[in-house]
């Protein structure tokens, strides 16, 4: 056992966390989901992209480091302990690049990754249909065989980004016969092609940070099909494993939200003694948890560089983020008493804002009844 | 004995679930969040004609005299509709008035049983004055801590805005020698008072929400069959439902703690609170983890009763503070 | 809503309250579980019985009081605040007797119900067998025709009691070509009959608390079968519905656990402090929530006597006190810190006792799995 | 960096894990419950030439002078195997002679190291000394407080039975002017290294009760099907294999921090008692409720490891007792 950071990481924890002091912005940005946020995050993504910062794990030709595991959990640590803004790229860097890396051609991978780092293109994507959310191998949106490409048709639902970004990725039939994981395939398209209406959908905070995605007759190009057609769900898979394991929900997130949590707490204990008191139980729980998922997270990439698989781990790993995520956010919103609903409160509105977030984590990438079930089938062995 | 409304409570509660079906539907809800004012056009008026509003008055007043055990059935509706008006604030509000009795209670309670006016009430463990922006009379502190009524506008009221659009929660604050004092109200028996209703609301508010999953359960397919086939999405509903089964009875015999100002009425409030609030909670996780995606939209109405269910949990004191306030009872 | 206690039920509470306050015994009995124990136990029954205490619910000529539904919870109440033994009698005078009362014939009534009452002759019950558990309609063991009467062979498990019971009654497939719930027939017999053979299964607590039981062409007349041949099924369910709902876990029962869990709680409060502390929160939600079954079981009660059917309200109570006992006694466990588990420790062991037969709650009398199923189908209609 | 234990301490564990396979199987943890003695002969002698007990004991006395990470994986098997032995207790004792030094460890450490002497200690918030009864030498505070060593029968031993029939608990009364003192060991840090081995064990408990749990639903059978297809047994399985699953690192973080006496040491030592407890209970009662009836026996062997999970959960300071330690740290 050796848990001493070695002398590199250090090191380029420090430099990480040296540049994002200067320059991550002392307010944060405007929400995300409205124009503006959107146009000033995806100007934070360049200025990160710009220093090396946008994408650490992305070998240096394209504009990366070439970071490892470890770094990438060192940087997010970093990152979100400075407060710095979501990323608005997040689709893309972290879900569509790992498969452009593994089944790309290098014309895709020449004409993709760069705009996508520098946030001039801002993916969504397209997995879920009105009638295949937990049960994705339903889809039944379609690609018909043309000259040069593929005509798109049908919907898609719950796609995240989609309102304001640029291009999506997403898996259509591509053979009208297949059912379930058969005969589907792996299609780029650009959000502003003829046929493509986005109707955004307000979630819960009333904001559009999904949307429907019709398709009426789309025309893509056959170089817009990533890995081979009917490939689809092999192709996919690889994304959404990162999807649900390391590469979404890193804990640096959590280990942020944890630390301010105990601030909320401090603060609490001096307004409100009673209520901090009654809460100290479940903020050190949630402190604690947010604990073991660093160092669960660290055990499973120490494990992956060692060689070994980690598969069906991330389903274990979404259950517990997820289950602590929602925990943490209703701690907070018990110490906030009765100012836990005000969204314009500035102390308030953070979490409360994290909150409504966090009840997204054990629906989305996957219910949790979805992940319970891969982990008792394929972690413990139960029949299907 | 019977530890439920009336026959009568329960008719009359009928009554106003059809009334408030009638008007105050999901679809009139979301108007109302839409609405700069965010209440329902028409409806307190509407209540006021059903008798609604004066069922708790005294009838010299122009009430029924009824208590709060009558009314019990009447807020579990109320909250079944996540209904934005401010009916336990005026109801608890009238109940001060009443009590003091004099000019400012003739002034003002045969209005109140009219549905000429609203009253907001600043008791409690909490600072914000839910309904103050709506609300014609305000029953708040002064800065000497002594309860007072004056005319809203006398006040200086600040809202904040919440993310439940159907409710108006404000700081208020009172000018020194503002406004009528109060002599000899039961101020804690008013909280009480108001602690059982918003508790029957959140029992409302969890029905409702039960109902919608089961509803989407039953509907929605995946994997060839309807949802509510599956064990997960049957247990947990299961679960929420015994949830909000094991308080309702809790709530009702608050409500008669405090009707009848039983040595354990402040015990009795908030175990109805704290479990009000600990089952609507979960039936709101619960309902939303069922519908998942399409509850997590604005357009679907779920989102109105989650939030008004945060709401009624935040306000006239949380779960924790309740339950201390029962331990500090049971345990010293 | 009126709660006030009706003069005659208070007066009804006050003769138990005084008869118990002189009857019950200073010092425990020796365990229900040993020969001498169980003798104990019997002479306490007869002597409840004698004083008309020991089945307040049935019909004056059968020893009873004919109390109604509330006294009989009023009864509870006062019986387990008094510190009163458990009732060896149990199986027979809660969950046989009313079948009898129900379906049996007048000479049935004559012959059972007396001795029943009088813990002459102590009940086992005979439901479960090694292969039909939860799964109950699938039983096995079968009664054959013979001239005046059946002969039984099989097996039945799990018998509560059935280590030195005197009688059982059960279920038996009557129809050798029937399947499921059709084709069973309600049989008692007495244990001590040739070809019964008594196999003591020790329980969790290491005592014989129920048993296996095996038949091997025993010989049953006629007039030992309760209800109609064939029947068994519908008859067995006015039991088991007993079983589940009012009759099995009176709240007073809890109420009295949730009373000594506060005594523990003050007591660690002088003791330990720290512990005392940190088990305030689950304390007091031990006692809200035996009060609020309390409440749930009058507010049942109050409706069954307004001529309301209770059906599968049973399967919310079972779900509800099975979980409130085993979240009390484990409360208590934490109080007790290191002496959890010092089982001749006179503090300790009885809540390890008690927190033992807790975890037989979710379990007996229909899995809280099978619970949640018949919540979800038959309260909330979910397809099954 | 590693956050596991290394191949060569995983490989002796493995090493260890077919001995008590050999030896220490659940017929002969069954026939140590019967016994009055209550530990399986022979074992503690082929651990001793297994090189277990000298594993962390220093070079000079004979020992391997390894580290509590190094001893992790053998902590975890012993509590797979619910072993009946005073393994921690020893343990503990041993890291405290060596600590102390001079004519007491070099008598009694060698002696550890071959397995001819056992130690009990008494550490931490717990009046009870586990394995008192059995130990050759005790390492206990006399009545004025101070820490000191003395053989077992010059100390007056009271035991308490225990329903978990592996282990001996007893109060402990020390003469006035008893024993050795020890001067300059660092009680906090031994107790700590016990806390953080019983985490282990408790690691190792849960997952041989879940295996077990997991072998019964994919035999079991019930309407037609084995219950391991059912989502309500699936689900509760998955949730208990998922708490266990986040203690072990924190555990093994546990046992490094203790190894290098970090800054948070003691903070990191509560936190893998309080997760390896809380998820070793669930582990028991979801065990339990997968086996139903059969579980519920003394005949099957599950419940040998759901008392032995009681005791270690009691033992080394309760759950609330670390989780309050954790807060005290972190929360001030």
């Amino acid at each position: 056992m050796d848990l001493t950071e070695p002398a590199e990481l250090a090191a380029f924890r420090g430099e990480a966390r040296e540049w994002l002091r200067s320059h991550v912005p002392h307010s944060p940005l405007p929400s995300l989901d409205t124009a503006a946020g959107f146009a000033a995050h995806r100007e934070w993504e360049r200025r990160m992209y710009e220093a090396r910062w946008g994408v650490v794990t992305w070998p240096e030709p394209y504009g990366g480091r070439g970071a490892g595991l470890l770094e990438w959990l060192v940087f997010e640590e970093e990152y979100w302990a400075a407060g710095a803004p979501v990323r608005v790229s997040q689709n893309g860097i972290f879900l569509l690049a790992p498969t452009i890396f593994e089944y790309g051609t290098q014309a895709q991978k020449d004409r993709f990754l760069t705009p996508m780092a520098r946030a001039d293109e801002v993916w969504a994507q397209g997995w879920s249909e009105p009638g295949a959310g937990s049960d994705l191998a339903s889809l039944r949106s379609k690609a018909e065989r043309v000259d040069g490409g593929w005509r798109l048709s049908g919907q898609k639902t719950w796609s995240t980004r989609a309102a304001y970004a640029d291009w999506m990725f997403g898996l259509f039939r591509s053979d009208p016969a297949s059912e379930r994981h058969r005969g589907l395939t792996y299609i780029l398209l650009p959000l502003a092609a003829d046929g493509v209406t986005v109707r955004p959908i307000r979630q819960l905070d009333g904001e559009p940070g999904f949307a429907e995605v019709f398709f009426d007759e789309v025309f893509v190009p056959d170089e817009h099909v990533l890995g081979g057609v009917g490939e689809g769900w092999k192709v996919a898979m690889s994304t959404t494993t990162s999807e649900r394991g390391l590469t979404l929900r890193s804990p640096g997130r959590f280990m942020a939200a944890a630390d301010r949590l105990l601030d909320l707490h401090a603060a609490t204990q001096a307004s409100d003694p009673d209520a901090a008191a009654a809460a100290r139980g479940d903020v050190v729980q949630a402190w604690m948890d947010a604990d073991a998922y660093r160092l669960y997270v660290l055990g499973t990439a120490l494990k992956a560089l060692g060689g070994e698989s980690i598969g069906a781990e991330s389903s274990a790993n979404k259950l517990f983020w997820s289950q602590l995520d929602v925990a943490l956010h209703e701690t907070a919103l018990a110490l906030l008493g009765e100012r836990a609903t005000l969204d314009a409160d500035p102390v308030a509105a953070p979490w409360l804002d994290g909150y409504e977030f966090s009840l997204a984590g054990p629906i989305y990438a996957g219910t949790n009844e979805v992940q319970r079930n891969v982990v008792a089938e394929r972690v413990l062995g139960l029949p299907r | 004995m019977r530890l439920a409304p009336d026959q009568d409570a329960l008719d009359f509660a009928g009554s106003v679930r059809e009334l408030l079906a009638d008007l105050a539907d999901a679809a009139a809800l979301r108007v109302a969040w839409d609405d700069a004012d965010g209440r329902i056009p028409g409806v307190w008026k509407r209540l006021a004609e059903a008798g609604v509003l004066g069922l708790s008055v005294p009838e010299e007043y122009g009430g029924s005299g009824a208590d709060l055990t009558t009314l019990l059935a009447v807020l579990v509706e109320v909250g079944r509709s996540a209904l934005p008006e401010p009916l336990v604030e005026t109801i608890v509000g009238a109940m001060l008035l009443a009590e003091a009795g004099g000019v400012i209670a003739e002034d003002w309670l045969p209005r109140v049983v009219a549905g000429e006016a609203v009253i907001a009430v600043g008791l409690g463990p909490g600072a914000l004055v839910s309904a103050a922006p709506w609300a014609d009379l305000l029953v708040v502190a002064d800065h000497a801590g002594v309860l007072c009524a004056m005319p809203r506008d006398e006040a200086t009221v600040t809202t904040s805005e919440s993310v439940d659009r159907g409710v108006r929660l404000a700081a208020v604050d009172v000018p020194s020698r503002g406004g009528s004092a109060f002599d000899g109200v039961h101020l804690d028996r008013a909280f009480d008072a108001g602690v059982v209703a918003v508790a029957a609301q959140l029992t409302g508010l969890a029905e409702a929400m039960l109902d919608m999953a089961v509803r989407h359960a039953k509907q929605r397919e995946q994997f060839g069959v309807v949802i509510g086939s599956f064990q997960a999405i049957k247990h947990q509903l299961a679960d929420a439902y015994v949830a909000n089964a094991f308080a309702a009875p809790v709530v009702a015999r608050a409500s008669w703690s405090v009707a009848r100002d039983a040595p354990t009425r402040s015990r009795d409030a908030s175990h109805a609170k704290h479990a009000a609030t600990v089952a609507a909670r979960r039936a709101a996780r619960t309902a939303l983890q069922v519908h998942a995606g399409i509850g997590y939209t604005f357009e679907h109405d779920l989102h109105m009763w989650m939030k008004r269910t945060w709401t009624l949990s935040s306000l006239w004191g949380t779960a924790a503070w309740h339950k201390e306030r029962v331990a500090k009872e049971v345990l010293g």
